[in-house]
């Protein structure tokens, strides 16, 4: 039997399937674990104009189910991306979206246009959630009007599907993703890592080099997966989900809380195979439920209980 | 290897078939070496003989979801290639360390590699001097056998708290090596009289480079008589990982390269790095 | 040896040690494993003025190093609690101090002047934080207005002790801990749970039957951790450290971060006798690093590095 | 137990000394007894003689802190005073009763109990029927034990899905009790079935009293049966658990008590309740 129809559609993109690599969790060496190709598609490290160096070390803290890091963005420079990583990707069929990250809206726009006129680039995801750029994890993802104003410029000097890629640390994730649906975004990802820390107690000093830095991992699942369900409600662009996806039942989740697509972050370092894993483990549900495509299961916990279910549920 | 390499090695393997770099091994036997250490050996087909020393794998030291998220970088201490078998030598630490050593023979291990730069050995070289402290001692083990099998002379400097901390005197010596135990106890293994015995056999003996692993204050001790005595010299470095493949930048440290500073993955770019990048402010 | 001064002071009220069951997670039951006097002070479950019977089940789900709960305030009303609970209370010496939960500031104000009445009350725990109340997990204290206005109630309504219980599911937690200070809370308690939520694949339903809930447990430590941070740079009143702990290491942790006192919550469930293990391994530590008292270590990661503590860290 | 009276005990408690119901107690057999559950025993002293038939331990499954957070509610099934033994049967199911699975003889386990009210047992009943789904019949074991002991007549219906996995079957003939085995694969567990049946042995047997565990489907006919031939009846009730000790008020539901619909806690009020008391709208 051939198996459940996996593509869903992201704006004008269409993807084989619903899974990706997070930004920050992924790059060229995975290809000696996995066929990049089997992905739905690609995001990048978040890429900025100028070349930087990223935070001191110690970058990581483990933590219960979770890891913090505080790796910044070090980046080679826009220039250096197009010409030493852009060829590797060109070789694939993938979709490659780059995340773009800068400290103005008038340098995300102007990495917009340049990486705009490359060929193999297929969308841009906006980096304005990175708790780790700015003074106490602020970011602009932290308020409505700051999204709607980056995201705008990005807008307009694109026409490449825009993904906005939205923080956590913020009380008001549906207002943030309805200001990026306004301002053109094609979807939203949601979420970012929550701004966090850790201890030595030996030493009594933060045990990142940066103080603070951004929780990842399954603890995280619970948050996000509730924005997730939050901004389904809200928003008609699709939502990409990410936060502690290490299975195909995680992933499941995210899209019957009304994801469109997923992303595997942390997880990639534990499993390089792990986002293959969740595909297959998506098409053995999808199959042993009947279900022809993974549509059908695409928001199904948003609607409100039928009389039967509701009977069912209860007697259960 | 330069940047256009690795994306033509990058392309060609994504067109090819996929390396075996992630796989499930059977631990063949897992014992107590003395109070703290641990001695594993994986039977795991294929990977024994592509390791180098220096390289490491990747551990997943829990079963399932329970026990610690990530993965834990341990030397490889002695490849077997006719056994397909693989041995780490552990210290029991903490959580992850410590499943490690709830594993029983034939139960799984889930690993990932050989990752990383090992060590190098030229082929000019007569004479090389180790120096290893405590666990260190497990990453620097291959990279002796491997110089003895190619004859060259080895001197081996063993630091440890007390004599008996002291891991592979006997082994070492089995292959040759001239072994040098040192103690707190007595005092030996206190850097400045560390420091004269490393010059001095560094001066008798026509060493032609100088090897050291894990701890700063040794690293930074051989890196000066490596740089005033005009020896090469390599380290292996650890740093908190996450992914161990390159991926996450979780794992970079600075190192002067080519009279810059810059930050390097110690993960890929490492975990040996010629003494001469290291940099302690 | 005599051990390390474990006393703490918040406000007029001095506790024998900083460790305290947190609100909802320790009720009278917990006499039969541990000596309760033994404990820096006891935060019984939030209570309401009228009988309230909490929210439908399920009421909890587990998820990765995390406890989801939507048990709502069951709550048989104050003046049963006095009846009822105060008596066992009354036998003990060990401070009493009820939280107190209601949906308007005055409900809070007319709580607040009924318990002072009561002899066996030495403070009053405002739990303006609760995400299950109110639509979509909104509370009081998501906002720096709303804390100052209940907080100010209850201040005039009673002269006891009050501790004002934030909410992490705000982005602005500094300036509500600010407004809680100003309008005269004697402490802050951070924080509270995390909105968030499960879907059981199977079903496809929501797993709680209030479908969001707030995540408490080993998972949040890090999130809650650095809040403390944030919150003890910014406010002179003493701050109560409450998410995760369950171990001597974890309290350290937050009174490190600038906690005075720590609350342990979901681990009481998991280890009946773990406050006292926690207070045993804190005075373990103290002896092991030569502190005569606990106030030594308060806040000693906020201090910026001295220059051998710098030299040391980026040379180990 | 009256609010007042449950006050004045817990101030006694707190006044003496400490329960030892927090216990460190040894695994003494852990096996297969088909290939989904497995029987474990367990030595710690002094709790097999205080434990009561649908009394249950709260166990923490994992070590330390690798394994799910919360503990797991386990009946006991078996206790054994003489030699300090505590059995548990469990379904292999999911991470806690996957670990708990791992645990070999002279293992550590923690466990918290015996909590919650049990089955009681009115001294004027002479014939009891008991009705046991899958593993519920851990739960009603230690039951239709002590009613043999105090020489009642037990009929017990072992309802599963196949003759292979109906358990207990031999242990209770054994004991003396009818046993009457009914399986999915020949229909006669089917609900209409089983309750045709239970009525016949109620109205030929003189039965008085009913109990059951865990299946809702099986709770709502028994209730039926019991309140349409006015007999009482007990119910072991499943909720999922965070405390087990009656202060999260997780595991509450509604019950109908003194004409109230009322929300208990499974694990303090219960697990065992009146079958007329339970809900199902
Ligand atoms: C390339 C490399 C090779 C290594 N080879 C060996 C070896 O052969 N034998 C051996 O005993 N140890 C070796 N180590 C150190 C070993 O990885 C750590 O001791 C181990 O990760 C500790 O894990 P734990 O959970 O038991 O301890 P914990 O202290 O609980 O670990 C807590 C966290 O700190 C990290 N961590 C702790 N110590 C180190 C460290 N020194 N380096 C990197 N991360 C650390 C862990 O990964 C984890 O995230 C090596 C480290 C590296 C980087
Ligand atoms: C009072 C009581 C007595 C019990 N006695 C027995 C027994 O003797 N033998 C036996 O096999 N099982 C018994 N159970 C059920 C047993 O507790 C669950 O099967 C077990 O918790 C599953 O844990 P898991 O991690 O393997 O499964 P998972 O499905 O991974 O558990 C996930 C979560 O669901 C909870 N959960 C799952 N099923 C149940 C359930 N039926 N009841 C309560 N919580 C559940 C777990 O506690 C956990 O939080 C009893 C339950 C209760 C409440
Ligand atoms: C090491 C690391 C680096 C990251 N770098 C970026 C980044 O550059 N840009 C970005 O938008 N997100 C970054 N993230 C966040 C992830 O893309 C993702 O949103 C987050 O990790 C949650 O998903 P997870 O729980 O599956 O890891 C990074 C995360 C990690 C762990
Ligand atoms: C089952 C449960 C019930 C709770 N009830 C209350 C409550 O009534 N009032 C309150 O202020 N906090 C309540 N909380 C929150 C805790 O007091 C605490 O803030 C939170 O659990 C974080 O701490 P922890 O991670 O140690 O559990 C409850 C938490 C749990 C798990
Ligand atoms: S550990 Fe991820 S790049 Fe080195
Ligand atoms: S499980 Fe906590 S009250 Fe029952």
């Amino acid at each position: 039997m051939t198996g459940a129809d996996l593509s869903v559609q992201i704006g004008n993109l269409i993807l084989n399937n619903p899974v990706m690599p997070a930004s920050g969790t992924f790059s060229e060496p995975l290809a000696e674990f996995i066929h990049l190709n089997d992905l739905g598609a690609l995001v990048t490290k978040s890429i900025t104009l100028d070349v930087r160096e990223g935070n001191s070390s110690p970058r990581l803290a483990e933590t219960p189910a979770g890891l913090l890091n505080a790796i910044g963005i070090p980046s080679k420079g826009v220039q250096k991306f197009i010409a030493e990583t852009l060829p590797f990707y060109a070789a694939l069929t993938v979709p490659l979206i780059p995340s773009i990250s800068a400290d103005t809206g008038d340098d995300f726009a102007r990495l917009a246009s340049i990486l705009e006129k490359q060929s193999v680039v297929r969308g841009l995801e906006v980096n304005i959630s990175c708790p780790n750029l700015e003074d106490d994890g602020k970011s602009f993802a932290m308020d409505a009007e700051q999204t709607y104003r980056v995201i705008r410029k990005v807008r307009q000097a694109t026409s490449l599907p825009v993904w906005a890629k939205l923080s956590p640390n913020t009380q008001s994730v549906v207002e943030v993703a309805l200001a990026a649906q306004t301002a053109g975004a094609d979807a939203v990802v949601v979420a970012n890592t929550l701004l966090a820390m850790a201890i030595d107690v030996e030493t009594r000093r933060p045990k990142l080099g940066n103080v603070t830095g951004g929780l990842s991992g399954p603890a995280i699942k619970p948050i996000i997966l509730r924005m997730v369900y939050q901004v389904a409600k809200a928003v008609s662009i699709p939502i990409i989900g990410v936060g502690g996806i290490r299975s195909a039942q995680d992933a499941l989740e995210y899209l019957m809380a009304g994801a469109t697509a997923i992303q595997v972050g942390t997880y990639n370092f534990v499993n390089p195979r792990g986002m293959v894993d969740v595909i297959a483990g998506m098409q053995d549900y999808l199959q042993r439920h009947g279900c022809s495509s993974v549509r059908e299961i695409i928001g199904a916990a948003l609607s409100p209980l039928t009389g039967a279910e509701e009977k069912q549920k209860t007697a259960g | 290897m330069s940047q256009r390499t690795e994306v033509r090695r990058a392309i060609e393997v994504e067109r090819q078939a996929i390396d075996v770099r992630q796989a499930i091994g059977v631990v063949v036997s897992n014992d107590w070496v003395n109070d703290r250490y641990k001695h594993m050996t994986v039977c795991v087909p294929g990977l024994a003989q592509v390791s180098q020393p220096g390289q490491f794998f990747h551990l997943l030291c829990g079963v399932a979801s329970a026990g610690p998220l990530l993965r834990r970088p341990m030397s490889v201490y002695k490849m077997d290639p006719l056994r397909n078998e693989i041995h780490f030598l552990y210290h029991v630490k903490g959580e992850g360390t410590q499943l490690l050593a709830q594993r029983q023979g034939g139960d799984p291990l889930d690993l990932v590699g050989p990752l990383g730069q090992g060590f190098t050995l030229n082929s000019r070289w007569h004479r090389v001097l180790v120096v290893a402290r405590g666990v260190g001692m497990a990453t620097l083990a291959p990279l002796v056998a491997v110089a003895r099998r190619r004859e060259m002379a080895v001197d081996v400097i063993l630091s440890a708290r007390t004599p008996r901390d002291i891991l592979g005197a006997r082994e070492f010596a089995a292959m040759g090596a001239h072994v040098f135990p040192v103690t707190d106890e007595d005092g030996s293994s206190d850097l400045a009289t560390l420091q004269s015995r490393v010059e001095a056999l560094v001066d008798q003996g026509q060493t032609d480079a100088l090897f050291t692993c894990g701890s700063a204050r040794l690293t930074r001790m051989l890196r000066d008589v490596a740089i005033r005595r005009g020896l090469p010299g390599q380290v292996a470095v650890e740093e908190h990982m996450a992914c161990g493949i390159g991926m996450c930048q979780g794992c970079t440290r600075v190192f002067r390269r080519d009279g810059k500073d810059v930050h390097l993955r110690v993960c890929q770019e490492g975990p040996v790095f010629p003494l001469e990048e290291v940099v302690y402010p």
